[in-house]
């Protein structure tokens, strides 16, 4: 059980990035193939965030006391307290990446279509042989 | 400004690309220009950092001012500052390069084109000059997108070679994000320098060996070494001249410099050669890929096609001489990054040309070449003895370090490899000579000959280009011993 | 004996490069070019001869072009040997122009502006080859000739021109990279220099296994000095047109590769290191072999052309053999039997285009009683093959003469069987034309009287160099004090 | 009032099942639609309200409870009208592309 | 950090991942796959990762299903072409178990999940957590790294965003009639209902972003997720009415501007800072210009401002995006 609950998400991330590995190389439909190529950033991802993670500890945002002139209070803050912020923004910037990625993979999947009328890997490179 | 410089050199093109955007809007045609300008201003700034680092050594750059493992640093050294300033010239070349290219091929997106292409740049030059790990992921990513819309500007074919593209290459970065997640869970840290001394200090555990294993992987994936190439050559043959003359040179030398600098500045160069010991067998899948690569260019018919395994061939070499582990070897690797570059460059520069006049690229429709194009012709031929490996061009020397690299290593597969890529070449390139220079006539007769082919040369925006190419490539090959004693060679006793 | 910086080689190695472009970019009058091309050659064989008076005062010229790799320059140091050879060519130069007119404008050749300029090229590689004061300057000149002179093989861009060409190119670029390359880089690597010194650079520690594969390697990595089994790009290369051939297998190339194998021999092992190893027996043998095979293929030769270029593979091999046997004296006979060599042969080739231009005939059964319309032509002939032979009266006996004491000198007496052997059978082969010429009388009268001596500018030249031959017989120091000098001894 | 929460969640989580029922069991498109659309709407209503007094109780009814008790009643509001317009324009798309009604057998004589 | 919950959804998301690639009928494996976004959403949630949670349901559940889904509408739904590939699949399955046995054997030389002493959570970003008040007074931390520590970082992210606005742009664009096929199948339903209710709620979405964007410094959002919402609603009134209505609020010329603008703003930011004698992003030297301001008040803003920048080039280029996609390229009309 402390085996399950200390490396549980670990193994979580890598079966999903080799879902979504296996279906980039060996699903034959594009859409899929960029369907399976977000799993498998989406994997990479829930790596990072679970690198992150901390138990028993908040979001990271500092709960910051002010005087009356609005000036912070100086205050000791405890890292244990907070969520790693460093892993979060690795992955905010990945998810934008991956999204753009997307974005661009679809672009190219309608002008295949518009120029071979099929979404099929192999038909496609059946019409060209 | 002079300490700004470093970052100029990227900001320039980033700013350059989003007035270009603007501008292109309401005058398309002002964005060659401004392309043009850009890449001047560039390749004077890159050219101030690499007199800076030749006379003061390493520069860090702290971006946002913050100290170097918070904050993203820019770490100029010899080595990159000279890719710097090749990645930058070489834009240059290809921009003045594009112009009738761009008009004849593209049409109404010619201001897309340009922003896209000065984006390219940004992150190739990004990617060779930052210092912290997850910067360059994202920079990767810049150049990888803005290669695929480059590549897929073009028609027919391109669109699912493109695709192909975009799935191999995502798989690449996502391979290298992995490997520096688990570098960040071992480490800590993002800045390499900072990376470096944690991981020479620490004893190194599986999880490291799995982070180098992946980032190669993914880099190998990049620079399409041999069992993973199968996406470049569609890629860039299908794909727009200009584009390809600019991809071909740039992209793959850049994910070989990664690779160095992910050997050198990451990870010990010791912890790899003495304690993974994978030089063997890295060694000979360069064999593999160098004698593969040659062989599927002699089975080829199209000349743009016969390139790029050729530039599949070429990889090999960088990686076999990078991982010799010594000194000659990984000097001809990092000497043949900058030579390749330019060889490639000024071979798909004159392939353009052709194409331009010609319409295709098909060997068999070169017939009497010489007489028609001769500018173009020698532009090509400088070239093509370049890749041979004839003295004075750059490419005997870089051959010359990796021989002897091979044979203080004792590797001699590799060594014979190199020797036979290079007859390889040879065979190659004269079979295109011969069909340029004999078949002119249809008729076996000389005398009809030069009255047949009318001279019919490309545009006079197209071949300075070439010809600034070919006298760069023997440029390069007389100034080999300053290149190599002031800044490979300083940049090997950070590590070796 | 002392050393001067002089920019006298440059200018010599620049000349015919930059003559080569103006040439080509004349235009199509045939006056200017040749002009041009007269004037070039003869600056050229002025600033030679002023080096080589000073050469003969026993100084040496360099000059540092680049450095090129750390520690290892491209440079120029002029000695004895490299000025001999480049006196061969600048002399010989003159004359196969002059020659090469007189063969062109009858036959109305196309492209002459290539034709001159890629000539005037080879020359420019030649010349500096001679004066290449390490391997890697000579490598890049080597390199350049073999591809200077592919427009010339290939003139007639015609298919067989294409099969000539074909294997002239595979054959001295595959060896060159694949042999020459990687032993000159571990010569580097092993002794830390490239720079020729007559004491040579490998000292007796030296492993000799390795010894032997890089004496292999640079033995036929050079294969322009037409040792079997790659001499056959040789024959091949008869495609081209006679004044090329006469450039080829007389002057530049196959000189240019006997030259690099004499370099490599005497200048990058040493005499003492071939005498005292093994190495000298490997040379020898390899070097005879090729002489006996190469006369007895001669001898079914019935293209004259043919014939010629494997007359040639055989004498190149004497040179070499003269080198192998590693001793002074035969190496001063190699060293001057380039000289006397390239005069003899040029005369052979000259007369052969001659005939040719005349009449149009190329095989030596159609050449039955020529004599008694083309007696100069024949006379010349027959002075050649007499220097070839080695007879008398001709230079080629002097340098047979210094290799045959170079053996005597070596107690190698089976070399001195080869070259009696192979003097007989040069006889064998070239005697019978000259007789037939002049002795027998064409039964089918094949040549009418119209048939006259070739034009003046093809019949000058091999005059000339017959003269030359001759000369040579009686002032035999004209290239004798070079090879002297070269090797050291008075 | 945490009764009142906990009844108003419960309640939720009843519908929230006939929901889920009525999506699998319901003959045709439409019906199951209606199903999701109307019950669905209803459930998620009721157990934000219910979130909404559980928090205000747990927080002691101070300033900061009821400024999420307001952002709860904004979420309400948006599903008040998105989620019945989605199923709106769902079911529109399906009549244009011609999913046919359901109607009862006749029995076969 | 419940680990139940987190575990609960994992397991949810292995089941939809494997039905997301299993489903024949596309549009099936989109919605799946949108269900497994949302899901992965709950799991950042577990793993206090709010920031990331947010982006996700706006851009990977929301924007990214709308271009899934709008592709597929361009093309075709269900891929009628069989091709045993058997082989090619176990082939690849083997390398991917290769791969995944790599990986799995090195799980046990990580650190425990949710282990504070970790090296990930000790060196750099203890740094932040514990200077982010200090150096730049705001409160949430991945903001201020994000615009601040990392700004570099986050630029170039925007420019990807550009990229693959420009990108998608110019591959699609095209002023073609379009060919038979590509016509949509039917109209799109043109109903009153919608409209009043988009009417009503377009607004209040695009209140809300701009509260996110405004409130990042505070409170989880920023410009991303705020761009996204922005953007959201923007295609929500394209999907309601139809392009023309769309197009007269932002036409074609001006998302090209708008997009460049965004990061224009971003990189300018930048540029005055080297201007004003500090390195490249050096908020702290903008005190000079802003009144009033000292060093530190000065980064807090600076990064306002490029969260504004963010939030603009996000927002046309999402939009944008979907216009292309949508309309294949033509522009005039899409779901």
């Amino acid at each position: 059980m402390e085996f399950i609950i200390n490396y549980f998400n670990y193994i979580i991330v890598v079966i999903i990035m080799m879902i979504g590995l296996w279906g980039m190389l060996a699903l034959s439909n594009l859409v899929k193939k960029l369907i399976s190529m977000a799993i498998f950033q989406t994997g990479i991802i829930l790596f990072y965030i679970s690198m992150g993670a901390k138990i028993d500890s908040s979001i990271p945002i500092i709960k910051q006391a002010y005087d009356e002139h609005h000036h912070p209070i100086h205050q000791v803050i405890n890292n244990a307290d907070y969520a790693n912020p460093l892993t979060q923004i690795l992955m905010l910037t990945a998810i934008v990446v991956g999204v753009a990625t997307l974005g661009l993979g679809l672009a190219l999947t309608q002008k295949v279509y518009s120029e071979h009328k099929s979404l099929n890997e192999d038909e496609i490179l059946e019409s060209l042989s | 400004m002079i300490e700004q410089a470093p970052i100029l050199i990227v900001v320039t093109p980033l700013l350059a690309a989003l007035f270009i955007t603007i501008i292109g809007l309401y005058r398309p045609l002002y964005s060659w220009v401004l392309t043009i300008i850009t890449f001047v201003i560039t390749s004077i700034f890159s050219f101030i950092t690499l007199k800076k680092v030749i006379e003061t050594g390493t520069i860090r750059y702290m971006l946002g001012n913050w100290p170097a493992p918070f904050g993203i640093e820019y770490v100029i050294d010899h080595l990159n500052a000279l890719i710097v300033f090749m990645i930058a010239v070489v834009g240059l070349i290809v921009a003045i390069y594009s112009k009738h290219d761009v008009k004849k091929e593209l049409g109404d997106k010619i201001p897309h084109f340009y922003s896209l292409f000065t984006l390219l740049v940004t992150g190739l030059l990004g990617i060779t000059l930052t210092g912290d790990a997850f910067n360059l992921y994202v920079l990767l990513e810049i150049s990888a997108l803005t290669s695929y819309a480059l590549l897929a500007l073009s028609k027919g074919r391109a669109y699912i070679a493109t695709f192909n593209y975009l799935i191999m290459g995502t798989i690449g970065a996502c391979f290298y994000l992995l490997g520096v997640g688990y570098l960040l869970i071992n480490t800590g840290s993002l800045n390499m320098t900072d990376i470096f001394v944690i991981l020479s200090n620490n004893p190194t555990s599986y999880a490291v060996l799995v982070a180098f294993l992946f980032i190669m992987i993914g880099m190998w994936i990049k620079m399409a070494l041999f069992p993973l190439h199968s996406w470049l050559p569609n890629a860039y043959t299908y794909a727009p001249t200009s584009t390809s003359c600019l991809l071909a040179p740039l992209m793959t030398k850049v994910s070989v410099y990664v690779m160095l600098r992910m050997m050198t500045s990451v990870f010990n160069y010791n912890y790899i050669f003495n304690v993974l010991g994978w030089q063997t067998i890295i060694v000979s899948l360069a064999v593999i890929a160098i004698l593969a690569g040659s062989i599927f260019a002699l089975r080829q018919d199209n000349l743009k096609k016969m390139l790029t395994y050729l530039i599949v061939a070429e990889i090999g070499y960088m990686v076999g001489g990078a991982w010799l582990g010594n000194a000659n070897g990984f000097t001809g690797a990092s000497y043949h990054i900058i030579a390749d570059g330019f060889m490639t460059l000024c071979l798909f520069l004159a392939v353009g040309c052709i194409i331009y006049k010609i319409g295709d690229a098909q060997i068999s429709s070169m017939k009497g070449i010489f007489t028609k194009m001769p500018i173009t012709m020698i532009g090509f031929l400088v070239g093509a003895f370049s890749m041979i490996g004839v003295p004075p061009t750059c490419g005997f020397f870089s051959k010359w370090y990796l021989i002897s690299g091979a044979y203080e290593a004792q590797a001699w597969p590799f060594m014979v490899a190199l020797l036979i890529s290079s007859l390889v070449n040879a065979i190659l390139f004269f079979r295109i000579i011969e069909v340029g220079y004999f078949q002119a006539m249809p008729n076996e007769d000389p005398e009809a000959h030069p009255k047949q082919q009318k001279y019919n040369e490309a545009p006079i925006s197209m071949l300075i280009p070439l010809l600034t190419t070919a006298a760069i490539l023997i440029g390069i090959g007389l100034y080999t011993s300053e290149i190599v004693t002031y800044l490979i060679e300083p940049f090997m006793d950070n590590f070796l | 004996m002392q050393t001067i910086s002089s920019l006298l080689p440059l200018f010599v190695v620049l000349i015919p490069f930059i003559g080569s472009i103006i040439i080509y970019f004349s235009k199509k009058s045939e006056n200017v070019r040749e002009t041009w091309t007269f004037l070039v050659a003869a600056l050229n064989l002025v600033l030679l001869l002023k080096m080589a008076q000073w050469i003969l005062a026993g100084n040496v010229y360099t000059f540092h072009i680049a450095e090129v790799l750390p520690g290892l320059p491209l440079f120029f140091k002029i000695d004895g040997f490299g000025m001999l050879f480049a006196c061969v060519a600048g002399s010989l130069w003159i004359v196969t122009s002059l020659y090469s007119i007189g063969y062109m404008r009858p036959l109305k050749e196309h492209a002459q502006n290539r034709y001159f300029a890629s000539f005037s090229l080879a020359i420019s590689a030649t010349m500096g080859v001679a004066f290449s004061g390490n391997i890697l300057t000579m490598y890049l000149f080597y390199e350049i000739l073999s591809l200077s002179t592919y427009p010339l093989v290939t003139h007639h861009q015609d298919a067989e021109a294409r099969g000539g060409g074909r294997k002239y190119l595979t054959f001295l670029l595959s060896t060159s990279i694949g042999f020459a390359l990687p032993a000159m880089i571990i010569t580097y690597l092993n002794t830390g220099t490239l720079s020729f010194s007559n004491a040579g650079i490998f000292n007796q520690t030296t492993d000799p296994t390795l010894l032997i594969v890089l004496l292999l390697l640079f033995l036929f990595g050079f294969a322009k000095s037409g040792i079997m089994p790659f001499h056959v790009w040789l024959p091949g290369a008869m495609v081209a047109p006679t004044p090329v051939s006469a450039l080829l297998h007389a002057v530049a190339v196959v000189k240019v590769g006997v030259f690099c194998v004499l370099r490599i021999l005497t200048g990058v092992f040493g005499i003492e290191l071939l005498s005292t190893t093994s190495l000298s027996t490997i040379v020898c043998v390899i070097a005879s072999f090729t002489v006996i095979v190469s006369s007895l293929i001669a001898l079914t030769q019935d293209n004259l052309k043919r014939r010629l270029a494997f007359s040639t593979v055989g004498q190149l091999s004497y040179i070499v053999l003269g080198a192998g046997i590693a001793t002074t004296f035969g190496v001063v006979g190699s060293m001057t039997h380039i000289a006397m060599h390239a005069f003899g042969k040029i005369t052979l080739f000259f007369c052969a285009g001659a005939i040719y231009v005349a009449t149009g005939k190329k095989y030596i059964s159609q050449m039955v009683g020529l004599g008694r319309q083309m007696p100069i032509t024949m006379i010349a002939f027959l002075v050649g093959s007499m220097s070839i032979i080695g007879l008398p009266l001709t230079g080629g006996i002097i340098s047979k003469w210094y290799m045959i004491l170079g053996a005597m000198d070596a107690e190698k007496m089976w070399i001195l069987v080869i070259y009696l052997i192979s003097s007989l059978l040069n006889a064998a082969y070239f005697l019978p034309i000259v007789y037939n010429a002049f002795f027998c009388k064409d039964e089918d009268a094949q040549f009418p009287d119209k048939v006259k001596e070739a034009p003046l500018a093809a019949l000058l030249p091999p005059v000339i160099t017959a003269i030359g031959t001759g000369i040579l017989f009686f002032y035999p120091e004209l290239f004798l004090n070079f090879a002297k000098l070269a090797v050291g001894v008075n | 009032m945490i009764i009142l929460a906990i009844a108003l969640i419960v309640l939720g989580l009843f519908f929230f099942f006939g929901t889920s029922i009525g999506i699998l069991r319901l003959p045709d498109f439409y019906s199951r639609a209606h199903a999701a659309g109307k019950a669905d709407t209803l459930s998620t209503i009721l157990i934000i309200l219910g979130c909404a007094l559980f928090h205000l109780h747990q927080a002691h009814y101070d300033l900061a409870s009821f400024h999420v008790m307001a952002k709860l009643f904004v979420i309400i509001g948006f599903v008040f009208i998105g989620s019945p317009t989605a199923t709106h324009a769902i079911m529109d798309a399906a009549s244009a592309a011609g999913v046919e009604h359901w109607q009862k057998k006749k029995d076969k004589k | 950090m419940i680990f139940g919950l987190d575990a609960l959804s994992l397991v949810l998301i292995l089941i939809c991942a494997i039905l997301a690639l299993y489903i024949k009928d596309l549009m099936g494996s989109v919605i799946v796959f949108g269900a497994y976004s949302f899901l992965m959403c709950v799991v950042w949630t577990c793993n206090a990762a709010v920031d990331v949670a947010f982006t996700e349901a706006a851009v990977g559940a929301g924007v990214g299903t709308v271009f899934l889904v709008s592709t597929i509408y361009n093309t075709r739904r269900v891929d009628t072409y069989r091709k045993n590939r058997v082989l090619k699949q176990l082939f690849m399955f083997l390398v991917v178990c290769v791969v995944g046995s790599i990986l799995l054997k090195t799980i046990t030389d990580l650190p425990h999940w949710g282990d504070a002493q970790a090296p990930a959570n000790t060196h750099v970003s203890a740094y932040f957590l514990e200077n982010s008040i200090a150096d730049t007074h705001v409160p949430n931390v991945v903001t201020s790294v994000l615009a601040d520590y990392r700004g570099f970082d986050t630029m170039f992210e925007t420019c990807v965003v550009f990229v693959a606005f420009i990108a998608i742009f110019a591959l699609l664009r095209t002023r073609k009639i379009p060919a038979k096929d590509l016509t949509p199948p039917h109209t799109p339903v043109d109903s009153l209902i919608i409209k009043v209710a988009s009417h009503l709620m377009i607004p209040f979405m695009q209140l809300f972003a701009l509260y996110v964007v405004a409130h990042g410094h505070y409170s989880p959002g920023g410009g991303f997720q705020g761009g996204v919402i922005l953007g959201a609603s923007l295609i929500l009134l394209a999907i309601s009415y139809d392009f023309e209505r769309a197009l007269e609020y932002l036409n074609e010329k001006k998302i090209i501007l708008f997009v460049a603008l965004g990061v224009l703003i971003y990189a300018g930011i930048g540029v005055i800072c080297f201007f004003l004698g500090g390195n490249f992003l050096d908020y702290s030297v903008l005190s000079k210009i802003l009144p009033a301001t000292d060093t530190i008040m000065a980064r807090s803003h600076a990064m306002l401002g490029v969260e504004v920048g963010v939030a603009l080039t996000v927002m046309v280029s999402m939009y944008g995006i979907y216009l292309c996609l949508s309309s294949n390229g033509r522009m005039d009309k899409g779901i």
